[in-house]
Order: C-alpha cells, then sequence, then structure tokens
C-alpha cells in the first residue's frame, strides 16, 4: 500500500469532521472520496497532507509514519494536492506556478542560486521544460506566460493539477478537480488523468460529478458526517442504499 | 515569445553597461566634489540596507521595523572590535555580519512563528531592544555619549580616508549585493519566495520550506544591513545610537516602498530618491520661503510621499518597469494578448464565427 | 425587465465581452451556458457594476442601470451571488446571511427576519451552524450560504454564478428545483450562469450560449436541450445516458 | 505598607498611561477594521487634539466648548485625510499605505511645528489639580478621567460594533471588501466615517493627557507607537482587546520602570510582551480568523 | 591653498548648521534665528570690514547624517570661511572629523565636553564651543549643593545624549564635593507618568533631588515630584530655563534650583555685572524681532556668531589667522559668560559664567 490511513479522526472543537477513518491506496490506483457536503473529505485530505495534525489515529506514506510532518516534509516524500478553494500563486505567470512545483525536484539553496553557479542555471531550465510539457498536457502550454490570477476558473484548476504533478510524485491529493468545468472540459480532464495514471500517477480525488467518478475511480470511499459508510467499487456504490439516501438521491445514473 | 525574452535580455545587457560606465565615471563627473560624493556614498550605504530588505519584504513578504538593529550591530561590532580590540576592518565587518546573521537566526525562529501584523510588531519590538542595547551598554556601545576614533579601513594597509576610494568601495558593496539579490529573485529560491506570497499553504504543500526561506531571507537581509553600518561606523568614524534606533528604521522602510519591492533595484532607486529629495528640498524650499526652516523641508517631504506613492503604488521600480514594457514591448505584446484571448476562449459551438 | 444592447467589455487590453445582446423578461429565469472563459462571469460582474462596460447600454426596468456603481445597482435590486462564494470569512454564518440583507435591514425589521427563517429552511443544512465562523465551512457549505445570502437581499434580480459548483448531487438537485418556486414565491427574476449546462437547462426558461465573448445562440431553453450542436458541445456524453 | 503603596502608586500610572494608550488604540482598531490601514498618523490626533485645544482655551473659549471644538476640528482633519491620502491609495499594497500614513504624519507634524513652534504647552485637568490619596499612594483627578473616558469610549464601541448592522458591515468591509460592496455597502463612506470616528478618539486622548504631560508638536510619534503595540497585541479588529492590550503595555512599562530599570523599561515591557506572543502567536486574545483552505 | 575662499569680492561667506527642527528644535530653532538676526543687524552696519557676510544655513533635522552632509556641502560646494553650529553634541561630534580635515573654523554649540577636549586626547585645533561643558555645570551645582549642606541626593536624567552626560559628569564630580547619590534613574525624553520611577526615589529619602532634563520632562518629573509628597528641594539643570517649564509644572516649579547663563536674569543682575548690558541689549533685539523670549540657546550662537566675526575682523580671511584670532581671544563679553580662550582651552568659560536661579512665584529669581 502507497497511502495507508488508520482511524484517522480530526475534530476542530466540538466539530467532529473526520472520525476513525480508515482505508488504504495502492501504487497506480485511482480511489475516490465523496460524500454530502460537510462530511469531512477536504477535512481528511488536509490531514493526509500534513496540513494540520490529526487529532487521532495516523496516517502512513510509502510505510511511514507521517503524522507532525509539514506538507513540504511530504512533498519531498512524494505526495503533492490540489485545493477545493483554488489556491494558485495569482501574481506569477502560469510557468512560474508550474515550475514552483518541480521544487522538490531541485536542489539549489541561496548560495548556489546568488553566486550563480552553472548548477543552479542548468536546473532552472530543466525546470522550465519540464513546466512546459505538463503545461502541454493539460493543454495549458500556450498560456504559459499568462499571469495564473487571470486564468478563468476552469484553466485555474488545470494549473493547479499541472502544478501538483509536474515533480512526478507518487501520490496526488485532488480536491474536486472537476469543479467548475463543463461536461465537455471535464471529459477531456478526464482523458488527462487516464494518461497520467497509465505513466504511473497514483491519485486520491473528491468528486461531486458522479459521471466523473464512475468513468475513472477503481475504487470508491463514501464519508458522512465524517465516518466512513462504504468502501467499494463504483458499481457497488451507487447502489449501495446508504449511499443512495445520504448522497446520491434516488433514481441517479 | 522567446524570442521577445531574448530581445529584452540584450537590452538588459546594454543596459547593464550604461550603468556601470555611468557609476564609475560619475566621481569625474562631478569632479571631486566631496559633497557630492558624500551623498553618493550615503545613498550606497542605504541601498544596501534597503536591498536585503526588498529581498525580505517583496519576496519574502515581511515588513521589518527594525532594520536599523543589524545596521547597528554592523557598525557597533566594528567600531568595538577596530577601535579597542584592534582587528582589521575587513574581519570586523565580517564578524559584524556573522553576528548580524547570528542574531537575525536567533529571533528569526521565533518571530517567524508570528504572522502579517505581529510579525512587523516583533520586528519593531526587536528594533527597540537592541536600540536600548546600544544605549545602555556603555562598556561597549559609549551610550548615548556615542562611539568616536573609529578608525578607517584599509585596502593593502592603505587607510581609506578620503571620499573617491570610498565611493568605489561602497559601490563594490552595493553592486555585489544587487547582483546577489537578483540572481536569488531569479532562482528557484526566488520563486518559492513569491509562490509563499501567493498562497503559503500551496507552496509548502509543493515541498518549499516556507520557515526556512523566510528565515534565511531575515538573515540574509541582516547581513545587508550589518556591512553597511560597518562601512558607515568606518566612514563616519562617529556613531551614535540614535542612528539605529526606530525612527532610522521607518526611513529605511520608505526608501524600500518608493523604490519598489517589485525588482532588486528598488533599494537603490529608493535609497537615492530618498537622499537625493531630501537635499533637493533643502536647496529648493529657501528659495521659495526664505525664511523656513526645517519644518517646511518636512511638510513637501511628507506631501511628496503622499502624492508619489498614491500614483506610484508600486515605487518608481514598478513605474519603469511599466514604463519599459510599454515601450519596448507594446507590440510584441499586443500580439501575444490577441493570441491569447483566442486561445483561452475555447470554440465549442460558433466555431465557424472565429 | 434587464436589457442589454451591445454591451462590450475589457480587462485591461482583453476585449472580454464583445457586443453583447441579452433580453431577460420579468419572472423569467434564463441560462448563460458557455466554455471556460467565454466571459460569463464578466457578464454577470458587468451587470452588477463590478465591472463597466467600454461601450453599450443597459437598462434596467425601463432605466439605465448605473454603470459601474455597485452599492447604486443593489439599490435598484439586483444581487450578484458571486463565483468563489466570497463569504465574509470572520464573520458568523447568521452575521453572513443577515448582511445579506443589509440594504433593506432598517428598513423592514420583520421581512427580514421572515426571510432569514425561509432562507433556513430552504439549507438545513446551514441551520446546525449559525455561530461558526462562515469561512470554517466546508466548500459546498459555503456555496449554499453564498446563495443563500444572496436570497437575503430579496433581489428583483438574481444573479446566480455557477451556484451548484461544489454542491452534493442530491443538493444540487434539490437547489435547482427550488429556483422556479423560489423565484415565484419572491417574484424574482433570475440569471444563472452553469457549466451543469443539463441541469441549467432543465430549469431555465430561456437560455443563451456564449462563446469567446459573444452570444452564439439563444432560444427556449428546452430547445436548447435538444439541439444538436449544444448536445455536441455540452451535454456530450451526458446525453447519451 | 511601603511596598503596598509603591504597588498602587504603579498600579494608578499603569492605567493612567494605559488609558491613553487605549484611546489612540482604539482608533487604530476602528481604521484597522474598516480599512484594513495601519494608521501611524493615529498619534498625531491627539497631537493636533491637544496642541488645537489649548488654543481655543487661551484665547478665552469655554473649557467644553474648546473641547468639543478641537474634536471636531481633528474630525474634520480626519476625513480630509481619508479624501486625499487614503481613499486614492485604497488599492496598494500594506507597506504602502503605511508609508502614506507615516508621509502625512510628517505633514501634521511640520504643520505643528510651524504652527505653534518648538514650546510645551499646559492645558488645565478638567478638574482641579487636588489629587485623590488612596492606600498610600497619590492619584490625580486627571488620570482617574483618563481612565472612565476610555473605558466609556471602548463600550461605545463594542456596542457598536457588536450590536448595530452597521458594525457588522464595518467588519464586513475589512473581512472582503468585494463582497461587502455586493451587498450595498458603501466602503467608501464606511471608510471616511472611520478615519473621522479614530481621529476624534485620537484627539480625545490627546486632550486627557495633555494636562498630565503638556502638549507640544512631537508627542504624537510615541503615543501612536504605544498605541501601535496595544492594537496589534490584541489583534486589531478587536476592540475589547485592544483595550486589554492598551492597559497592558502601560501596566508593563509601568512596572517594569518602578521595580527594575528605567533606562531599559521600554526594552523590557518589549521583551516581555514578545515572549507573550512567542507563546500566542495569534496575539493574546486571538479569536477563530475563519480562514482555512 | 586660496587663503580667500569665502566668497567673492565684498562677500564674505560663513555656514550654520542647526537642527532647527527635529527632536533638538527646541534648542536649534533659537539659535538659527538668533544668527539669522546678527547677521542682518551687521550688514545693515556694513558687514565684517566691508564686506557683506551671507549666512548659509542648513537644518540637520537633529539628524547626525543630515549634519555630515551639511557640513561637507558647506566645505565642498559653498565654499565657505567658518562654520558655526551643530546644536547637539551627537551632531557636533560627527561634523568634527570633516572639519579637522578640512581645516577650518569651527564653533559647536553643544555642550559635552568631548567637542573639544575628547576622551581619546586626539587634538582638535580648529574646534572651538561657546555652550558651557557640562562639567562646568555640573561643579556650578555641586558648589551648590554643598554650600546648602545636600550632600545625599537623588539624581534623576533624562534618558538622552544630554542627561546621559550630565550623568557622567555628576559621576565623575561628586565625590571630589562630597556629595553622594541615594538614587539614581533614568526617565524617557517622552514620559507622561514618572510616578513609577519616582516611588523608587521616595524610598531612598534624598535630602534633595536632582532633575537633569529639558523643559517638557522635568515639568513632569517635577509634577509627578511634588504630587508623590516628596518634599525634598529640587534642583535641576540650566536646560528648564524657558516660560514653558513653569507654564508645565505650574505651582510644583515654585522653588526649583537651578544654574543658568546670567540671560535668565539679565535684568535683575547687579549693574556692575559686566555681562548685563549685551545681556539686555540681546534680549531687546530678540524680543522685538522673534516675539519671545531669547534663550541660553540662541546665547550660545549669540556668543559664536561674535566670536567668529571678531575673529574675522583681526585675521581678515585667512582660516589660520581666523583661527588664532578665536584661541587668542580674551575677556570677550558675551551671552553665556566671559570667555578667555587659549590653546587648551577651547571653550574659555568658567563656573563663574553661571549663576544659580529659583523659580519664585512663576518667575526666575537670581539668587545670591
Ligand atoms: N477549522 C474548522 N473549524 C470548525 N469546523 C470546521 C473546520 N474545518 C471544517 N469544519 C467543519 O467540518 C466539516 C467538514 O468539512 P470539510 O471541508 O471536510 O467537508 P467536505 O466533505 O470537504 O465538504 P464539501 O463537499 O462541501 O467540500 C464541515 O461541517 C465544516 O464546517
Ligand atoms: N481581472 C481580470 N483581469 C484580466 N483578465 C481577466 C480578468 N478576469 C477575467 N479575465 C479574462 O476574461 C476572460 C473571461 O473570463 P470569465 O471569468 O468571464 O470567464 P467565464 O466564462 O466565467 O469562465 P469560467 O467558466 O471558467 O468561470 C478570460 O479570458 C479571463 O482570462
Ligand atoms: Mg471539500
Ligand atoms: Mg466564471
Amino acid at each position: 500500500m502507497l497511502l495507508e490511513v488508520e482511524r484517522l479522526s480530526k475534530s476542530f472543537g466540538g466539530v467532529q469532521a473526520v472520525q476513525d477513518v480508515s482505508f488504504g491506496v495502492a501504487q497506480g490506483e485511482m480511489v475516490a472520496v465523496i460524500g454530502p457536503n460537510g462530511a469531512g473529505k477536504t477535512t481528511l485530505f488536509n490531514a493526509i497532507s500534513g496540513i494540520f495534525p490529526p487529532t487521532g489515529g495516523f496516517v502512513r506514506f510509502q510505510g511511514v509514519v507521517t503524522n507532525g510532518k509539514k506538507p513540504h516534509e511530504l512533498a519531498m516524500l512524494g505526495m503533492t494536492r490540489t485545493f477545493q478553494n483554488l489556491q494558485l500563486f495569482s501574481d506569477m505567470t502560469v510557468a512560474e506556478n508550474v515550475m514552483v512545483g518541480f521544487h522538490p525536484r531541485l536542489t539549489g539553496g541561496i548560495f548556489s542560486a546568488g553566486f550563480r553557479l552553472p548548477r543552479a542555471a542548468k536546473e532552472e531550465q530543466t525546470a522550465r521544460e519540464e513546466a512546459l510539457s505538463r503545461l502541454a498536457q493539460v493543454g495549458l502550454a500556450h498560456l504559459a506566460a499568462e499571469k495564473a490570477g487571470t486564468l478563468p476558473y476552469g484553466m485555474q484548476r488545470l494549473v493547479e493539477i499541472a502544478r501538483a504533478a509536474v515533480s512526478r510524485p507518487s501520490l496526488i491529493l485532488l480536491d474536486e478537480p472537476m469543479a467548475g468545468l463543463n461536461p465537455q472540459e471535464s471529459r477531456r480532464l478526464v482523458d488527462v488523468l487516464l494518461v497520467m495514471r497509465e505513466q504511473g500517477f497514483t491519485f486520491l480525488f473528491v468528486e461531486h460529478d458522479m459521471e466523473t467518478v464512475m468513468a475513472i475511480a477503481d475504487r470508491i470511499v463514501v464519508l458522512d458526517y465524517g465516518k466512513k459508510i462504504a468502501e467499494g467499487a463504483p458499481e457497488e456504490i451507487v447502489r449501495h442504499p446508504d449511499v443512495i439516501k445520504a448522497y446520491l438521491g434516488e433514481e441517479t445514473v | 515569445m522567446e524570442s521577445g525574452q531574448r530581445m529584452t535580455d540584450g537590452r538588459k545587457r546594454w543596459l547593464w553597461l550604461v550603468g556601470a560606465a555611468v557609476w564609475l565615471g560619475l566621481p569625474w563627473l562631478v569632479f571631486g566634489n566631496n559633497y557630492v560624493l558624500s551623498t553618493l556614498i550615503l545613498i550606497g550605504l542605504y541601498a544596501l540596507v534597503s536591498t536585503g530588505m526588498t529581498l525580505l519584504m517583496g519576496y519574502a513578504g515581511q515588513i521589518s521595523l527594525g532594520q536599523a538593529a543589524f545596521y547597528g550591530i554592523g557598525a557597533y561590532t566594528s567600531a568595538y572590535l577596530t577601535a579597542h580590540a584592534g582587528w582589521s576592518a575587513w574581519l570586523a565587518l565580517a564578524a559584524g555580519a556573522a553576528l548580524a546573521a547570528l542574531v537575525a537566526l536567533v529571533v528569526g525562529i521565533p518571530v517567524f512563528r508570528l504572522r502579517e501584523h505581529y510579525l512587523a510588531l516583533a520586528t519593531l519590538g526587536f528594533g527597540v531592544i537592541m536600540f536600548t542595547f546600544f544605549k545602555e551598554w556603555k562598556g561597549i556601545t559609549g551610550g548615548l555619549n556615542g562611539f568616536f576614533g573609529i578608525p578607517p579601513i584599509r585596502i593593502a594597509g592603505i587607510p581609506l580616508q578620503s571620499d573617491l576610494p570610498f565611493y568605489y568601495l561602497v559601490s563594490l558593496f552595493v553592486l555585489a549585493g544587487v547582483w546577489f539579490a537578483r540572481n536569488i529573485v531569479r532562482s528557484r529560491v526566488g520563486r518559492a519566495l513569491r509562490a509563499i506570497h501567493g498562497s503559503e499553504v500551496a507552496a509548502s504543500s509543493l515541498g518549499v520550506n516556507i520557515t526556512k526561506y523566510k528565515l534565511q531571507m531575515f538573515m540574509l537581509s541582516a547581513v545587508y544591513a550589518s556591512a553597511a553600518g560597518s562601512l558607515y561606523a568606518h566612514y563616519v568614524t562617529f556613531i551614535n545610537p540614535d542612528l539605529f534606533g526606530i525612527v532610522p528604521s521607518i526611513y529605511f522602510l520608505i526608501m524600500v516602498v518608493i523604490g519598489g519591492t517589485g525588482s532588486v533595484w528598488g533599494g537603490l532607486v529608493g535609497a537615492a530618491v530618498y537622499v537625493c529629495l531630501g537635499e533637493w528640498l533643502k536647496a529648493v524650499v529657501p528659495l521659495l520661503l526664505p525664511n523656513a526652516g526645517g519644518e517646511f523641508e518636512i511638510v513637501f517631504f511628507g506631501l511628496l510621499l503622499v502624492v508619489m506613492l498614491i500614483y506610484m503604488p508600486n515605487g518608481l521600480t514598478g513605474v519603469a518597469a511599466k514604463g519599459w514594457r510599454r515601450l519596448w514591448k507594446a507590440s510584441w505584446r499586443q500580439q501575444k494578448q490577441t493570441a491569447a484571448v483566442d486561445s483561452h476562449q475555447a470554440r465549442s459551438i460558433g466555431g465557424e464565427r472565429g | 425587465m434587464l436589457v442589454l444592447r451591445n454591451v462590450h467589455v475589457h480587462h485591461g487590453h482583453l476585449h472580454v465581452l464583445k457586443g453583447i445582446d441579452l433580453h431577460v423578461g420579468e419572472g423569467e429565469i434564463v441560462a448563460i451556458v458557455g466554455a471556460n472563459g467565454a466571459g460569463k462571469s464578466t457578464l454577470l460582474g458587468t451587470i452588477a457594476g463590478v465591472y463597466t462596460p467600454t461601450e453599450g447600454e443597459m437598462v434596467f426596468e425601463g432605466e439605465p442601470l448605473p454603470c459601474g456603481k455597485v452599492e447604486d445597482i443593489v439599490d435598484k435590486g439586483i444581487c450578484l451571488v458571486p463565483e468563489r462564494r466570497q463569504i465574509f470569512d470572520g464573520l458568523s454564518v447568521k452575521d453572513n446571511l443577515l448582511l445579506g440583507a443589509y440594504r433593506r435591514q432598517r428598513r423592514d425589521r420583520q421581512d427580514v427576519k421572515r426571510d432569514y427563517e425561509r432562507v433556513l429552511e430552504l439549507f438545513p443544512k446551514l441551520q446546525t451552524m449559525l455561530d461558526r465562523p462562515g469561512g470554517l465551512l466546508s466548500g459546498g457549505e459555503q456555496q449554499m450560504l453564498a446563495i443563500a445570502r444572496g436570497l437575503m437581499a430579496r433581489p428583483k434580480l438574481l444573479l446566480l454564478d455557477e451556484p451548484s459548483l461544489g454542491l452534493a448531487p442530491l443538493v444540487v438537485k434539490e437547489v435547482m428545483g427550488m429556483l422556479k418556486p423560489l423565484g415565484d414565491q419572491f417574484h424574482t427574476t433570475m440569471i444563472l450562469v452553469e457549466q451543469n449546462v443539463r441541469a441549467a437547462l432543465q430549469t431555465a426558461d430561456y437560455a443563451y450560449v456564449l462563446e469567446r465573448g459573444a452570444m452564439a445562440l439563444h432560444g427556449k431553453a428546452a430547445e436548447l436541450l435538444n439541439d444538436e450542436r449544444v448536445a455536441e458541445a455540452y451535454l456530450g456524453a451526458a446525453r447519451r445516458r | 505598607m511601603e511596598a503596598w503603596s509603591q504597588f498602587v502608586q504603579l498600579l494608578f500610572s499603569g492605567l493612567t498611561v494605559g488609558s491613553i494608550y487605549a484611546l489612540v488604540a482604539l482608533g487604530f482598531v476602528i481604521t484597522y477594521s474598516v480599512t484594513g490601514i495601519l494608521n501611524l498618523a493615529q498619534g498625531d490626533f491627539a497631537m493636533l487634539g491637544a496642541l488645537l485645544c489649548m488654543t481655543f482655551v487661551n484665547s478665552g473659549m469655554p473649557f467644553a466648548l474648546a473641547i468639543g471644538l478641537s474634536i471636531a476640528a481633528v474630525m474634520a482633519i480626519g476625513a480630509l485625510f481619508e479624501r486625499l491620502a487614503i481613499q486614492p491609495a485604497r488599492r496598494s499594497s500594506v507597506a504602502v499605505l503605511i508609508i502614506i500614513t507615516i508621509g502625512v504624519s510628517f505633514v501634521f507634524r511640520g504643520l505643528a511645528l510651524l504652527v505653534w513652534g518648538t514650546d510645551p504647552y499646559a492645558l488645565r485637568p478638567f478638574s482641579g489639580h487636588e489629587a485623590l490619596h488612596l492606600f498610600g499612594a497619590v492619584i490625580q483627578w486627571q488620570s482617574i478621567w483618563a481612565v472612565i473616558i476610555s473605558v466609556i469610549s471602548f463600550l461605545a464601541l463594542h456596542l457598536f460594533l457588536n450590536r448595530t448592522s452597521i458594525g457588522k458591515a464595518v467588519t464586513a468591509c475589512v473581512i472582503n471588501p468585494f463582497a461587502a460592496r455586493l451587498m450595498g455597502i458603501n466602503i467608501r463612506k464606511m471608510s471616511l466615517g472611520a478615519m473621522a470616528v479614530s481621529a476624534g478618539l485620537g484627539a480625545l486622548a490627546g486632550i486627557v493627557i495633555a494636562p498630565i504631560s503638556g502638549a507640544s508638536y512631537d508627542m504624537g510619534m510615541m503615543i501612536g507607537l504605544k498605541a501601535f503595540i496595544a492594537a496589534v497585541v490584541g489583534g486589531l479588529t478587536n476592540a475589547p482587546a485592544a483595550i486589554a492590550g492598551a492597559f497592558l503595555v502601560g501596566l508593563l512599562e509601568s512596572f517594569a520602570e518602578g521595580y527594575l530599570s528605567s533606562g531599559y523599561k521600554e526594552a523590557i515591557s518589549f521583551g516581555l510582551l514578545l515572549l507573550v506572543l512567542f507563546f500566542m502567536p495569534n496575539g493574546l486574545f486571538a479569536k477563530m480568523t475563519g480562514k482555512r483552505v | 591653498q586660496s587663503p580667500a575662499s569665502g566668497g567673492g569680492e565684498g562677500e564674505l561667506k560663513i555656514g550654520a548648521i542647526f537642527s532647527a527642527s527635529g527632536g533638538a528644535a527646541p534648542l536649534g530653532k533659537p539659535e538659527m534665528e538668533t544668527v539669522k538676526m546678527l547677521v542682518k543687524q551687521w550688514n545693515e552696519q556694513g558687514g565684517i570690514e566691508g564686506k557683506t557676510i551671507k549666512l548659509i544655513a542648513y537644518d540637520d533635522k537633529s539628524n547626525q547624517n543630515e549634519a555630515v552632509l551639511s557640513t561637507k556641502k558647506l566645505i565642498e560646494q559653498d565654499k565657505v570661511t567658518a562654520i558655526i553650529g551643530g546644536t547637539i553634541s551627537g551632531n557636533s561630534l560627527a561634523m568634527i572629523p570633516q572639519i579637522e580635515k578640512a581645516g577650518i573654523p569651527y564653533i559647536s554649540l553643544a555642550a559635552s565636553k568631548q567637542i573639544v577636549n575628547p576622551d581619546d586626547g586626539s587634538s582638535r585645533p580648529w574646534t572651538f564651543k561657546t555652550a558651557q561643558g557640562d562639567d562646568i555645570v555640573i561643579q556650578k551645582l555641586l558648589s551648590f549643593l554643598k554650600e546648602k549642606g545636600w550632600t545625599k541626593v537623588a539624581w534623576l536624567n533624562v534618558a538622552n545624549a544630554y542627561g546621559t552626560s550630565g550623568h557622567d559628569e555628576f559621576v565623575r564630580y561628586a565625590p571630589q564635593y562630597g556629595v553622594q547619590a541615594v538614587a539614581e534613574e533614568e526617565f524617557e525624553a517622552t514620559v507622561d507618568d514618572a510616578k513609577a520611577m519616582l516611588t523608587r526615589v521616595k524610598k531612598a529619602n534624598p535630602q534633595a533631588v536632582i532633575v537633569w532634563g529639558t523643559a517638557q520632562e522635568s515639568a513632569v518629573v517635577t509634577k509627578n515630584i511634588r504630587q508623590l509628597g516628596i518634599e525634598a528641594p529640587i534642583v535641576e539643570s540650566h536646560g528648564i530655563g524657558t516660560k514653558g517649564f513653569i507654564d508645565l509644572a505650574g505651582e510644583a516649579a515654585n522653588g526649583v534650583w537651578f544654574p543658568a547663563g546670567r540671560i535668565l536674569v539679565a535684568d535683575q543682575l547687579p549693574d556692575s555685572d559686566p555681562q548685563k548690558e549685551t545681556l539686555l541689549a540681546y534680549k531687546r533685539d530678540f524680543e522685538k524681532a522673534y516675539g519671545y523670549e531669547p534663550t541660553t540657546f540662541g546665547g550660545h550662537a549669540w556668543d559664536a556668531f561674535h566670536l567668529l566675526a571678531n575673529a574675522i575682523k583681526e585675521g581678515g580671511t585667512d582660516k589660520e589667522k581666523i583661527r588664532s584670532a578665536l584661541e587668542n581671544t580674551k575677556k570677550f563679553i558675551g551671552i553665556s559668560g566671559v570667555f578667555h580662550m587659549s590653546t587648551d582651552d577651547h571653550t574659555g568659560l568658567d563656573a563663574d559664567s553661571l549663576v544659580m536661579v529659583q523659580i519664585q512665584d512663576g518667575k526666575f529669581v537670581l539668587a545670591e
């Protein structure tokens, strides 16, 4: 297992946002987390990615227990993410945004940078190339020089995905990647994600667009009120009565 | 786009050359007028401090209200080690820088846990505390009476006592400082710092160690300030705590802001404008109001500051950059823009309308 | 009720809206769909006064709109539920809702109270977190709050920018389902921008398709739902099921 | 007995100074909560208030009228300041806005120097020169006035911010100005009002302190700085906390001075403050900020 | 080196640097005004030896760097014959290296004795000053204390260069006069309420309290001393010699002693006093020109200007000659006292240049 989540809990004061959730993600898998609004999906992601420590349970990533590790340490270990409320560096260009994503792959510190050692220059070159090719993959190469903040909402999501993927992490957490895309655009993104998966990426993602979830998820974890209420293959999940009642509603799909 | 980039790079190199020529030739233009030279030296010293601060503010996004404290650490370390301990000025300068970096580290570790205005407050507090030390630690600093008799700096055994060589020495420091800063800005580190500006969580989730970089910038800016302080001490040969209190810290902040934090040149430009404006007002105000004292200069200075910042919120380098883009890149940019619009607005239905 | 003629909007150098004509009748729900970056948000923003058109005219209830003056436009009874929700992070859910009615709070306190209760009935989820700071809600909860806050203004014209974004399928269904009755109940006209094209077309009376800053198509929503071009571009596979 | 009376004395010294900081700090909080600006010219409102009041009194005006008039005049100055210097720069960065306010404070100080010169001036106390003797300590009536006035101002402000819809709108402006506009809140008016009110509070502070320490053209800087500290310690948007912060700063200073050393008093009180902040990085009175990802 | 560097034919350039704004403005402003007034007067009477005086005066805003730059400007650009100024000691000390290097006659208005007799023993041939050094003032004060028999005193000084310099001299000379400090405290120049510090003074129960500061902060402290019920006599520094102090301190000012230049009590001096006439003339002229009473600081500027003018009369525009003329000034009757300069003494004043003054019923009264 690449990622193991065990009896993870997180509460904010009186609010039990995540409660005793356990599941795992294997190398190369695409696992979806779904659940009603406020079920604790984003909180779960935040706890896994080290934004805040869980109040109970633990997470193991590549066999290492990650409790107490900072997000940047996890990124160095190979786990990156995107955000439900977009967190682009809006004053930087699209290419630069993605180049920041390449950070873990580079080593130059302030001295090699400040004195302009040849190594630093070479690294920069690699970073730029990688960024452009990753942008091309999500179809944004032509916007590389634009300020990220001026892009329309949907494209900003794509930039975030390219940025998370550029350092070739072993696990990417996507929080509602399709939000703000129209059906046609989401389908295009689905294709991109599938290609990435071929390339060896592992994804854990939250999504409300069931069409997408059905199309790409190998397995689905369902949360409700912070608890896991179901886990299984997509076909099982859509028929699961609790899931239908809490989340999908009758007569869907 | 690539060609555009290259073109501007070429032009920039050319600009560098012209700038260097002006810099080197300036003393000959003013023909050994030591007043002008000392003005330039002072600009250079301020520029060094504010370049460091530009890195800290513009790239690490932290407002420092206590930078003069590091300036003071440099000055007093140099003064003490050369005058009382007989060290060479160069060694003393290095020692001051190291001490400043160390202090920045010790102060920075707890301080950078704070956010936004708390950080400004903490730097202010640090400034006040250091000022108190300069003031009260009479055995070392001479207290409020000041520290005089600081020996001059020597190159190859020759003391630099006149303004001309000192001008070149300071220029060298400034250029090296700006060059170093510029390289950092254009590197992985600079990018990471700008990313922190944009979104700390995102930067951190992508592997950027926020605290480390902020701390490094803080230390670096301390080193810049300390070096400037050391040079100042050897130049004027008399220092007193008032030079390193809160008010000078605020002046440094003003320089950084008028220069603009969007460019590593901001510090130099800001320092130059700040000093020149003051000197210019000193010359002009008496012409307008023959009986006016310095208070009119202060009033005008304040007014100019306000007006300048209202019209140039990104500082002078911001305006320059804008003008530069307008002038040189207008056509190129326009092409790019239309291309961008077309490609943003993906076509699905009315393809034929394109 | 609202008529736009030949409206052009620029973002700096960028010519975003290129001659928009739009007609919204009293009590209607008008949907606007289009690709990413087509200019939908810009269009709503322009009506709400956030952006100023460089050319063209906008007429609301027979009078020209005070372009670019958000406060005045709000006073005329137009309210925008913006993209990205724009919740007041530090204020409680309750305060967020009450601020929605800021403009009429002093005029009709009783009405506001009644609306407040009615809005909470629509989003029972919010009822349980009235004292929590708005910024701490989950994405979907914030979206509910944004819509609810818009309703609190009791506008004559409500502009909804992607209201279904981030909402769970069940809630999307509910929200979309209630727009029509809500409009009737409060006498509210609505313009609805949606990526969830199917849901939008099912809800709306009339629809426009915006492409690259211009209106490519418009017609009765029901007709567009069956229009081949729309289906191909925006519904695609979804239609197959 | 000796120790006890010293303690009471220090306590009251701290409270007096604290209440002055509090009044100015309230001004900081109002300006900041509406406009998001740290107005470093805040202390100069105190200077203007004190000097104007002194001038009015000397011109033979009744005391109460002089106070009212000088407060009104400073409020007008504050409003003018907002219109001419702050409004045009609304979109600028925090640092730029801070420097603009510093520029304005230069102007105020320079003009004051022109008008009133360098001499310090005296203003008569609100009620008599006699002092009150309490537990062996000596307390001036003016100090008691200072405390009372700051507490009343704070209560009024607190009620206004938390109990009225305009108060909420004020808060909304700084949290999300864009959304505030969409709700029909007129940010410009709010910001004008806020600056005028903070200027008025500043003036009041100056008038209260003048009988104790005199008034001169450069008194604003120090008061402003201390009040700034108090406001930040309190969290900047939180009026009760700013008041608490102000009294804390005042008391810290007073006790540091009384029990330790006057030369190091500033360093000690700052040091303590910083120490506290390090353990509570979000301010002494951190509330939930409502920010998450 | 051209001897006649000071301006064109018929013109004599004199440079001046004052802190007319900023923290030291209360000192610097009357200085600047005094010199401007004198230049006007002299020019109306035909200048010096037929040459019109051209005054080039800069305000250093109480800032050391501005003072240094202005010095260079005066020397290099304006090419003045001599320089007056440096209101505060810090600025004067920062200016001196430039001045000594350039070799230009310079008269400082600041008090610190480091200006003419630095601790590091370096020689300062070009530098003179007209303010009584703190050493002199302190000795005057100590002899007064000794006379009164107040030997256990509390010492309070303002926390700036003025205050600490006074403190240093006090510590140096007190033992010679058998005076002992039972409490030593500092207060800020911006003090609002000094009671906290004074509680400790009260405990020490001194025979007299010495407050060393300038008008505003001293007034606060003085008031607080009385409010706290400390009954000991209060002795202060010459820095409080302005009307402002009496206004601010109110009742509490009464009974306060301090050493001061004679200008404060000029009209009370016996007619036999050699300075009386000069003092009254200055007072009259200044009040006529500016509408307020001159201060001792203005007096230092008056002295500096006259010393310089006399030296130029004697030595012409040759700098070395001016310098030696200054050094040989004897029995010059000025505002701050009667000056006797020499190679070793570039101040030329002793404790006799001061008198003790007491405030009685809101008036300065000469105490003999
Ligand atoms: N910092 C916090 N303090 C208090 N409550 C919080 C905090 N963060 C989240 N919550 C609450 O925890 C619950 C779970 O939030 P979370 O964001 O994880 O939901 P979600 O499943 O991502 O929902 P959505 O689909 O709407 O994005 C919500 O009810 C939210 O209000
Ligand atoms: N503030 C801005 N500055 C510059 N360009 C902008 C700005 N806002 C929007 N744009 C540009 O205007 C165009 C239209 O953007 P708009 O946000 O209106 O699109 P949209 O149709 O709402 O897209 P989405 O479906 O992604 O929300 C885009 O090309 C975008 O890059
Ligand atoms: Mg979520
Ligand atoms: Mg949009």
